[in-house]
């Protein structure tokens, strides 16, 4: 151990990742799973996979996990917790999951301040169905639903999800991160284990947005699909903390 | 006459558009067609394929249970569709990706070195238009001309420059097996 | 010693001395009592109630928590019940005990708020996509509001099933004395396939995505086995008069009891009617019904709709000698007019009667 | 005193996303001209000795398809 | 002239021709082709497309434009269509005429994107609450995704009823050569009861709720006096060999045509087999498959699901002599095994055959 | 006219209302009314009446009306401004109906700027089926739900609404008032007028947030009922305008 | 014997508690006892009221579809409920409120001036105890300690010192018809 | 010259929440005794001629039960 930099973590299962080459999911996996790993909470976790590519998360994360209908993931992690107030839950979400289908229940989940973690991947469209609109679809941004760019008149302007959420008394912490570069990566991860250690401690809802990049769907290689992220997706979404109860101190 | 394809590969190696090319040459000679991709989770990386019925009458069942003719243009696809063709059924292997030999001996095997021949037209992407030739000239099913036609019907406007390639990775196709007409 | 309580209250005392322990729902007249007195109730049970943001997020969190291994329930009615179609499918998909209580209401759309039976194809055919049933139990007496309750979580678990009770407004707001079960659930069947974190074992999903349509098609071979098994074990029905019963009338929950009044008048009268109510909807008893209707020379459907379970008794008695009657949008038969019902099919003349088929 | 390390690829892992090769601070992994067994050119360190060890290659792999070991060695 | 198109977005262009301008839905794999094509296709039309936050604020959606008196319609798959029920139930109860689309996936819960049929119940029993149906057009080819979509708008707006395309993956994803409808919709039959505004009359008010019983049966009845002229009229189906067919079999959509060509190759064989598809699953053409059956010796229903429409065939030509034979989970029936099937049922020997009821 | 100062507004039918004594619901339904009358918009206003209370708001309102789902309002009146855009539209929804079973409809409506006026009011509790809890209910406040008064460890937090849509681009305006004395009145009237104002100049969306009472179901008397508002509600749901649009001037 | 009853008024008249009383106080009394309450939107500014039915076998149709005795509180409640009474059945009338003529000659009817005596103890709200003292009286369904005790079993804390003063005006509804007992 | 109203309570509309009493500035609105049909102490003004027409019952009446017409005079 003391020789190595970088192995896979123990959270993880050995079944390579179904996604696209050079998808965001990927990374963002293995940042849970190494928090997961340093915390030592993996055999305590029930995590609750989404509707989105990410649908499969319970084949990689080796822990114990459900896999909830599109939308429903933090009601489902309400039920879990509300039995086993003693363990860590979270859900992983897309932001068609989350901020579409699933928005009452984000926002309800949060409004309660229930004391689960979600880790939640704005890829601004929906990946697994093959590139359609979200609500994190930039204004202009072509899909296969506003093939001629987001009209604004027509179908709105995006949701900043982390400043809504930032509204309500029952987070306890909320930050919006990227990961497009290694500098990134890194926050995002420090972001992340943020989120889990309030969980241990029981001071409300927490919720990481993390900026990812949807290279199929978009059209670009892997590496192009984060300069995009960065020039197009941060002026709309800041990067930053939103919400970090007494106890968490803003941006250690 | 009913004839029964399955066209498979890695996804992007163009075989649910070289269906729908013959489905369309098909329907432009008042052939009755009928086409059926894979799709969905299939798709990601893994193989995709797609079944092409190209009649005189009318198709009651579109499935394609028992291919007459399979193009294979991937491993994958070799093992899954080559036991499943009819026994005499034509087999339409893209050479260039695919060494592995064949253990049934009651078919009519085809190599073609698609990726070969595209490369020197220009570029591997016109592989399925070569190995789609090559079926034309050993069939005849449909013509070139509809084809060719339906090249000009269906291709998207951003690949439009591409079509005198495409022509020509048909052609060459053709020529394996005979003269291009 | 009997109580006197009311039927949604009965349901939810019942539940806890089933061993529930999580309610989570949204209100909806005329069963949120139910809501209302667990609010108190689990709290001193140590139990956790939650007032969920609306039915689909009951239902997923009724997901959850059965997943995590809990008993579980959740109730609404008629309009809730839809909503909660997608979330049904998965639990019985992903095959987690839990408890469904729908006090049905008069509908379709808003509707009304007065009893009615109209949700009985929702609740026997599966109002959710895919091939699944669960079972569906049709109290007709505030006694049976906690007798069933109980069984309702006995084959829950027993079958890895949701279970649903179908109840009705009246069902729900009227008050009759009952018997409480005597020994509280106090311990919960082993669920070793729960998520409860994976110390100690291999880690456990709780899923229902196959991509693979072989994988699926395994899975739905191993529910339809068990709707088989379910199907032959744990149908119900209770009969009253039908040895020798010219007319078979067939009614279920409240409307039994009210056809059972009219029976019995027309026993007094001459003519030999007898019931059979149902009380599993789902497995419908027909084996039962069939049996009954043998000797019978016509079947009279009667319930607070338009006509749902008459086919489930035209699947198990035949298609010919079935007669409906039904009230909806919150009408509620009398046993006059089923008495009415039973006299036009006995074609009563003068005292004698002959029973003609339709 | 650097600190280099053992950079390893996992070839049938490897997507040949080419996101370690973008971000490789010494640009010294390219995709190999071979493809594996899911048609993927995977990635190569073409030049193990340039390597720092820094581990940003292995940090924005998405498929976690490095690993590395340390070996400390003098600057 | 015809053009090649795949099944979903010929529904989409069938219902553009039909007069439809606006669309409301939300992506589900595999109907999501739907979607895409009217996002190019409507705005082009002078007509709306919007992606809705999720499936109920699309049937919602839908609610108001029909309201307003739009042509209008909404598609999905499984799942989506389960969160639609209540919606649905609303729009059936408030006589909104709308085209919903289902394009069939396997469940239950997230299940897989294979074709399947096991919504049928769903479709055919109101999965919402209350008592209400709506006309299921089931096409079999991508030529009857075009005209039963341009029916389905007819019908909706005849008999002021949603009306469901209920298709399945494989329909959905196919290309077939169809023929577009010469004329195009461009007037829309008068809707007098829209509200679009009450200048120069009463107001219009678009309501479900009735709290008063007596009203809210009246209502009812008025929806069953609806149901039942449909009931009458509208049930269609397609048959096969049917005259002197010892073997009848039944199967919609897809399968039918699978089945079809068993139907064909048995025929070959020296096997009277025949075929009932039936294009209107609600109505059941219950009446034409009882004519067909009434000659034959035994019915096989094939179905992509455990068995769902069988229970119309059991009720159309009694309990007796029906046989089943379905696939589940995406997997889809071969016209092998249905000719086996059918082989088995004809108790085959050496080339001689001899029909026995079940 | 030129004689009367306080007439019943024609866009009110002459049904009573079947409120309870003392209700906001009837005062709000008055100031919409005079407003609508105000603007001349009677005829070409179409109204969608939610699952509440005021489930019966089509019978009071005296133009086109649809009553809607519970929670769906937003939808259907998105379905309704479709098809008819030159139309005012607008939704009367609780804060049951709007901030608990209908959150993703009402977000989203406002994150498309659909251009309809959302008339909220928030009561504190679900009025209609008997006074549970809310999302607006008030942390210790006693519902038939909260019978030992909302816990917000167990029940979370209440929602503010207003602050929450503030977050979005859609928004054209946001406004909060109250009802609870007659300076208030007067500003609650000013506010919707704006709103619909600022339809009819197609801007965005609109919400106005009307705190109001239950004097049933919280068991007090009317004016009690507004002594309560006043003292408990104000100070979590803070009044003024949080949302105009350029074109809309704060608090004119 | 089978008893079947309904008692009306408006909401807030305590017709759904005395209904309540009753059946409580049949069911300590080892009797059958069923109680439907009117429920929903009815209640808000309208008519309450609620069906009992006391029997001494099983009852199988709660329903209280021909009543042997109706309590009216109001107006609207005579209006609906006396036509359903069966013949001979008795209607117990408060004659404080209610001062129309009754059209049936085929009942017994009684007139309670109970918000007079309810006031005179202590508060129109005990007019609904006046009355069912009345009712006990005459007819002896349940007895009077029964309907005591229940009493006792059901007001809520917060109205448990009204106690003797229910008491009293079950009594002095009682007394109308005879001695209380 | 103030302006006075004339105020007019519908018997039958009003619902006797007092809203107006608590507010009248004048307070001049009390319940009736007697009951309307819906079994509600109907709101009366007891003293019409200090009534100076503000109007603030009307406004806080939730039922609208209150019409005013205005009358002017000298102060
Ligand atoms: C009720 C329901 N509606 C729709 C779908 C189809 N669906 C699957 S994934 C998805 C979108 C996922 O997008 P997102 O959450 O952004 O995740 P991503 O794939 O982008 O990571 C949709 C609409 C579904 N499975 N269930
Ligand atoms: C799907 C559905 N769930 C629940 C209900 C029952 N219901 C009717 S009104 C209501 C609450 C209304 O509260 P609110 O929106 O605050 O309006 P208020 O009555 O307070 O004005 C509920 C839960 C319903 N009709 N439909
Ligand atoms: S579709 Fe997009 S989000 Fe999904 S796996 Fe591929 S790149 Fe990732
Ligand atoms: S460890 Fe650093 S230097 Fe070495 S290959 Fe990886 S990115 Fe390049
Ligand atoms: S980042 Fe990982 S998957 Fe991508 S090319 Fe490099 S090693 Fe391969
Ligand atoms: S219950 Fe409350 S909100 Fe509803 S009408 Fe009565 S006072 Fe108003
Ligand atoms: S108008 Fe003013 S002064 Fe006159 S009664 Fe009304 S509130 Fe009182
Ligand atoms: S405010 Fe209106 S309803 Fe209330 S008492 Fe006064 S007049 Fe009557
Ligand atoms: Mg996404
Ligand atoms: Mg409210």
């Amino acid at each position: 151990m003391a020789n190595t930099l970088f192995v896979r973590p123990e959270t993880l299962t050995p079944d390579p990742f179904h996604y696209c080459p050079g998808c965001g999911h990927g990374i963002i996996h293995r940042l849970v799973a190494e928090v997961i790993d340093e915390l030592g909470v993996r055999e305590t976790t029930i995590g609750v996979a989404s509707v989105g590519c990410s649908v499969l998360a319970y084949k990689y994360f080796n822990f114990d996990m459900q896999q909830a209908a599109h939308g429903r993931a933090p009601a489902v992690a309400t039920g879990i917790k509300r039995v086993l107030p003693d363990r860590v839950v979270f859900t992983y979400q897309g932001d068609g999951d989350l901020a579409s289908i699933g928005l009452a229940e984000i926002v309800h989940a949060a409004a309660r301040g229930e004391k689960i973690t979600v880790i939640f991947v704005n890829n601004a469209n929906y990946g697994m169905t093959g590139g359609q609109m979200a609500p994190t679809t930039l204004p202009g941004q072509k899909t296969t639903t506003s093939p001629a760019g987001r009209s604004v008149d027509q179908a709105g302007y995006p949701i900043r999800v982390s400043e809504m959420l930032a509204t309500l008394d029952g987070p306890a912490y909320i930050a919006r991160v990227s990961i497009h570069n290694p500098p990134q990566i890194f926050k995002a991860k420090k972001a992340i284990r943020k989120a889990f250690e309030t969980q241990l401690r029981g001071t409300g809802f927490t919720l990481v947005e993390v900026l990812s990049s949807c290279p199929t769907n978009w059209g670009m290689k892997p590496a192009e699909a984060f300069s995009w992220l960065e020039k197009n997706m941060l002026p709309y979404f800041p990067l930053g903390e939103y919400k970090a109860a007494s106890g968490v101190s803003q941006d250690d | 006459m009913t004839e029964k394809i399955i066209i498979a590969g890695f996804g992007g190696q163009g075989v649910l558009f070289t269906g729908q090319l013959l489905a369309y040459a098909g329907m432009m000679e008042g052939k009755h067609v009928s086409w059926i991709p894979s799709y969905g989770a299939e798709m990601r990386g893994g193989t995709a394929h797609c079944a092409v019925t190209i009649a005189d009458e009318e198709i009651s069942s579109p499935l394609v249970e028992e291919p007459g003719t399979v193009f294979v243009f991937n491993l994958p696809s070799l093992l899954k569709f080559a036991p499943r063709l009819k026994p005499g059924g034509m087999l339409l292997i893209n050479s260039s990706l695919v060494k592995q030999e064949v253990k049934r001996n009651d078919l009519r095997i085809y190599s073609v070195p698609a990726n070969q021949i595209a490369e020197k037209i220009k570029s591997a992407q016109l592989a399925n238009l070569v190995m789609l030739g090559a079926y034309l000239k050993l069939t005849g099913v449909v013509s070139f001309h509809s084809v060719a036609a339906s090249l000009e019907k269906t291709l998207p406007a951003r690949r439009r420059h591409l079509l005198p390639y495409n022509r020509q990775a048909l052609e060459e196709g053709m020529r394996l097996f005979g003269e291009p007409n | 010693m009997k109580i006197l309580m009311k039927g949604n209250e009965a349901i939810g005392e019942a539940a806890v001395l089933a061993g529930c322990r999580y309610f989570f729902g949204y209100p909806i007249t005329p069963q949120t009592e139910l809501l209302e007195y667990l609010s108190r109730r689990l709290p001193e049970a140590g139990g956790v109630f939650l007032q969920a943001e609306s039915e689909i997020a009951a239902i997923n969190m009724v997901y959850g928590a059965a997943g995590a291994g809990a008993r579980v329930m959740t109730s609404s009615s008629g309009p809730g019940l839809s909503l909660k179609q997608e979330g049904i499918s998965f639990l019985a998909a992903a095959e987690l005990p839990c408890v469904i209580v729908n006090v049905m209401r008069g509908g379709p759309g808003l509707g009304g708020i007065q009893p009615s039976q109209a949700d009985y194809f929702q609740a026997t055919r599966g109002g959710g996509h895919g091939d699944y049933r669960l079972p569906v139990l049709a109290p007709a007496c505030v006694q049976e509001m906690v007798d069933l309750t109980v069984r309702a979580f006995t084959l829950a678990d027993q079958y890895r099933t949701p279970v649903m009770i179908l109840a009705d407004g009246l069902l729900g707001q009227m008050m009759e004395p009952v018997e409480l079960p005597a020994a509280p659930v106090n311990e919960l069947p082993a669920k070793p396939w729960a998520t409860t974190g994976c110390k100690g074992r291999q880690k456990n999903i709780i899923n229902t995505l196959y991509l693979n349509p072989e994988e699926l098609e395994a899975v739905n071979q191993r529910l339809q086995e068990k709707f088989a098994a379910i199907t032959k074990k744990e149908a119900r029905a209770e009969e009253y008069l039908v040895e020798n019963a010219d007319i078979i009338v067939v009614a279920f929950g409240i409307v039994a009891r009210i056809a059972k009044e009219a029976v019995k008048v027309a026993h007094a009268q001459g003519i030999r009617a007898g019931l059979v109510r149902p009380v599993t909807l789902w497995p419908f008893p027909e084996k039962i019904l069939a049996a009954a209707a043998a000797r019978a020379k016509a079947v009279l459907t009667v319930e607070m709709n338009a006509g749902q379970m008459i086919e489930d008794v035209r699947l198990a008695v035949g298609n010919e000698r079935v007669h409906f009657y039904g009230r909806m949008g919150g009408m509620v038969p009398t046993s006059k007019a089923i008495l009415e019902q039973i006299r036009k099919i006995g074609g009563i003349v003068r005292g004698k009667y002959a029973v003609r088929p339709a | 005193m650097a600190r280099a390390g053992k950079v390893k690829i996992d070839r049938e892992r490897c997507k040949g996303c080419a996101l370690c090769s973008a971000f490789c601070p010494k640009k010294i992994i390219k995709p190999s001209g071979d493809v594996n067994s899911f048609g993927y050119h995977p990635a190569e360190v073409r030049d193990l000795k340039n390597c720092t060890g820094c581990g940003i290659c292995a940090l924005v792999c998405p498929d976690v398809a490095i690993i590395i070991t340390r070996k400390e060695e003098a600057a």
